[in-house]
């Protein structure tokens, strides 16, 4: 299933998001995920099941001012 | 005692994380700088990194208190998402949000701002906005539900230093309780210690600790200048006049010819 | 290490000694100012008094170095025979010369100072002269044997801090290796941290301090703003630019559209 | 005879300074002293000769900018 | 040539006819001031009275263009309802746009000001927004169908001249293609010198006029500086520089020595 | 009217001759800007050239008052000799009298400068001194017989205007009665109006002029600009006021909810 | 029938906008009318019917910034 | 003999300055002259005997600020 994850075209076999992380190895304990513009909570990724075309951000700290 | 949203602060200095020659002198200068707040942003982390991990660690070992940003959002919807991700992310419902208006000298969009902030406090968020010195969009994130207002002095990172004191001290004079952090613009010490003489409770700093030739070295400058201003508003300062006036006592003065 | 006549001082605070609420506060002042040098006067002596006495045991039991001024005096010999008076009633060759030239504004009296700088210098005095920011006037001074300049910054007392950043610049420029003290007319911790920024490597300060709401506290504002002012000079500084630029990371920003 | 001290005009006795502060009651430890407009060391004051109408000058340390 | 919708004027200056300590000192300075547009008010005429056809008779026999003003609105519905009044009195669809936000600084209210704006200009008026120094704001009004923008420069009526020139020359530069009049808080002809030569197109005038010590002599004063900017601003200014340079050749001096 | 050294003038604009990009400009430009006063100076003629001829004789055409410079002197002989030579030359005991203190500042050298001009006075010579803005110096000037002084408002040729307003309002007050003309340092017609409101009775002007985009307008604008500044001295200005105040009257305002 | 003319209340006997400028005197020619918060143009006033608590505005031309 | 004339050594016949200015082709209308650091007035010019090594200085009118 083709999928957008932070602006890239990925072909990926995941059906959840968290499965997402562990296929496309985010392995980062420090992660934030979107959907589609809409915020998946940590604990919501096992449930959060994924559909051709979806937009997936996954976002982690970085420096800020 | 700087008092955000009930959290007491021994320190009237905030510091951004970014810019810094090397993490390790990112962390001399949150140590040099006596600071109990650091502010962090969101960014994409790369397939198999583990970049933002070591980045976060070495932060949270600094043992301050984080505040998230929303820098680079330039609408609501951005910012208030940013905002929900970075509470998930760093369990804090602390936010600094920006809303970006203009690419030039990265002002606040007022507009969008009131709304993000709007939305966010009614989301529970504790809202730490960047906005200007505008009374009136003060009054609006007031009536919004921020408890703490964060007006930029300059363009971020133009070091330039208070452009405009009358409406600084205007801000400050018609919201006298609540809690005001100068950010962004400043240059220097003596920029700090300006605003901070106006009454404002703190100020946040990125650029000109990052990249002065010595952060650290920079970094404890403005935490002095940032304690020297604060103790001269308290201590109440002579009103500048235009005559001069001898310091010596001229009574009792020889007369030789 | 703040050097001036080759005695080392860790301070880069001279204060003055006038205009105290109280003895007890002037002393309190001396302390929270960290400062290792006080400027004191000579008047005349009331017959059967002995104030002089006791204002003088008070500052010795402050333990730091005494500078004797001049203030006052309006004509070389006035000038010349007062720090003749002070060198034999403190023993110390050290004088801050004042020649006053204007009762408004109490400048000094450039063509006066320039003489009376040398008659001292000839005499075997260590000469600390109050000039203006005249780069012509401070090679006078200089070829008159003085190896320290304490230029104005504004009118004594009138607390309005450096009218003219260009001259203070270009004074400090032109004479790299000359201690100078900014001497009268600051009034507030910005400012002094604001000349310290340009370079200089002292300020003395009197009325700003003694005027204040509360003078102990100001000294320490004092004190912390003029370190800040200094450490930031030899940080190096961030120069101001007219555009701003993002402190945060734009690379890897989220895009949620 | 009659000198001019501190600006003010006095009639003494002594002849010397150290004796004119005496006979005033300038007993401050901490004085510096002028005659006619030049300095007397105070180690020179046993030695300095008064005569009417000479101006004395006797200061002592006070607070200063 | 200044054109605001359409309209070509020759004057770059507009005034305002309140606070004159006549009728006929106002109709003097109306005509030492050269201007092509005066701005009038609406206000309630007493029973019985004619004050208003009086003043309205005086204004119109000067023979300038009327811009009515919404001083005093405070909400959108009292700028809107003043603004239909004021064309239906004065047939013309040229509108003032005042909406107070804050009683002390008259300072606009932005977010209102924009609202309004786009109420009146989707209802056929030709407005002239008082807005701030705002880049974002302005965006906004223009995006309402404002075509001329009239930034303040100072709280009205302060007279404190441009109390932050890098915002200005931002706003100007952003929207070179807009009309531009400074309105509010000009003090002196070197206020309106200064604004002119940031680039600005004109300027509106009244307390520094009116109250003047000899307001027709004023409004004169302001025309030529307002001129000499203007002009200033075209034939192309010498940027400051950090240096002396000599005027007079310093080839061929003369060697005496 | 200008009144120097008896002589009445109508324009408060003295110009100087340097660095136009033609002749034919430089005429226009003295046209332009209603002088009655053009500076020039001595160099040397080289063999077999007339080159000193075709200049003065384009200058006498313009009709203007001729005060010769001795720019380019360092010391009291040169300048003194140069002031000879020019006497000799041009027919006429003004002399612009300046003795240059510092290679990079073009300063006068105060101390000679108030010597030479005590050696020109006596010599029936009618001294228009280039001087800082100190009061002693003035002072020291007036007893040397000077009747006119040029302060300087910032370096020569730096374009950056008035840089210490204090200084230069203290020396306007202090001596009302001697015609004072700003010298050197002036960029933009603002800066002169600035200038002329504060009292000062005329301006002299080179390089800002000269090195303009259109040369011939700036002085038209320069001229404007003082005439300006002059007319506003004189019509009493405003006070600045650290609130706001509204013009339109507050009295009568309708109310619609 | 009493209506609040400019703020204060008046008891009058006219029904319509311009009779009532007539009875108060507004002989001005130059006035702007507001009927509770909405314009009344000089147009519309001889159809302007008036009740009992209406809110009347009479605006006229002033000094203005 | 030979003088410095504006800074440059020449080897000249004229023993008056104002033979010097002819010989020397300074023909210009508009000159001032100065002898060893002394002004030397166009009317002394015909008086003013030149020696060995003297310096003349030839100034004309120029631009200046």
């Amino acid at each position: 299933m083709k999928l957008i994850v932070n602006g890239e075209t990925r072909d990926v076999a995941a059906h959840f998001l968290d499965a997402l992380l562990t296929e496309l190895q985010f392995e980062g304990d420090w992660l934030a995920t979107a959907l589609n513009g809409e915020l998946v909570r940590s604990t919501e990724r096992p449930e959060c099941l994924l559909k051709e075309g979806d937009r997936v951000e996954i976002l982690t700290p970085r420096q800020g001012g | 005692m700087l008092t955000l949203y009930g959290i007491e602060l021994a320190s009237h200095l905030l510091l951004g994380t970014a810019q810094y020659p090397s993490p390790a002198i990112l962390m001399e200068a949150i140590k040099a700088s006596g600071t109990g707040v650091a502010t962090v942003s969101l960014r994409r982390e790369t397939a198999g990194g583990s970049s933002g991990d070591r980045f976060w660690s070495l932060i949270r070992s600094s043992g301050v208190r984080i505040l998230p940003n929303t820098a680079g959002c330039h609408t609501v919807k951005e910012a208030v998402l940013t905002a929900q991700m970075a509470r998930d992310l760093f369990a804090t419902d602390w936010i600094k949000l920006e809303v970006i208006g203009n690419h030039d000298t990265l002002q606040p969009d007022v507009f969008a701002l009131v709304e993000a902030a709007r939305v966010l406090t009614d989301d529970g968020f504790k809202v730490f906005p960047y906005t200007t010195d505008d009374l009136v969009v003060a009054e609006r994130l007031i009536g919004a539900g921020c408890e703490v207002l964060m007006p930029w002095c300059a363009p971020i990172g133009s070091a330039q230093g208070p452009l405009n004191l009358h409406a600084l001290r205007s801000l400050r004079g018609h919201f006298p309780d609540i809690p005001m952090i100068v950010d962004a613009g400043l240059g220097r010490p003596s920029h700090a210690a300006t605003v901070m003489e106006l009454g404002f409770d703190a100020i946040l700093l990125n650029t000109a600790v990052a990249k002065a030739g010595d952060p650290v070295a920079m970094a404890h400058a403005f935490a002095k200048a940032t304690e020297a201003g604060h103790a001269a508003h308290r201590a109440g300062m002579l009103e500048p006049r235009d005559v001069a006036v001898p310091s010596t006592p001229v009574i009792g003065t020889a007369v030789f010819s």
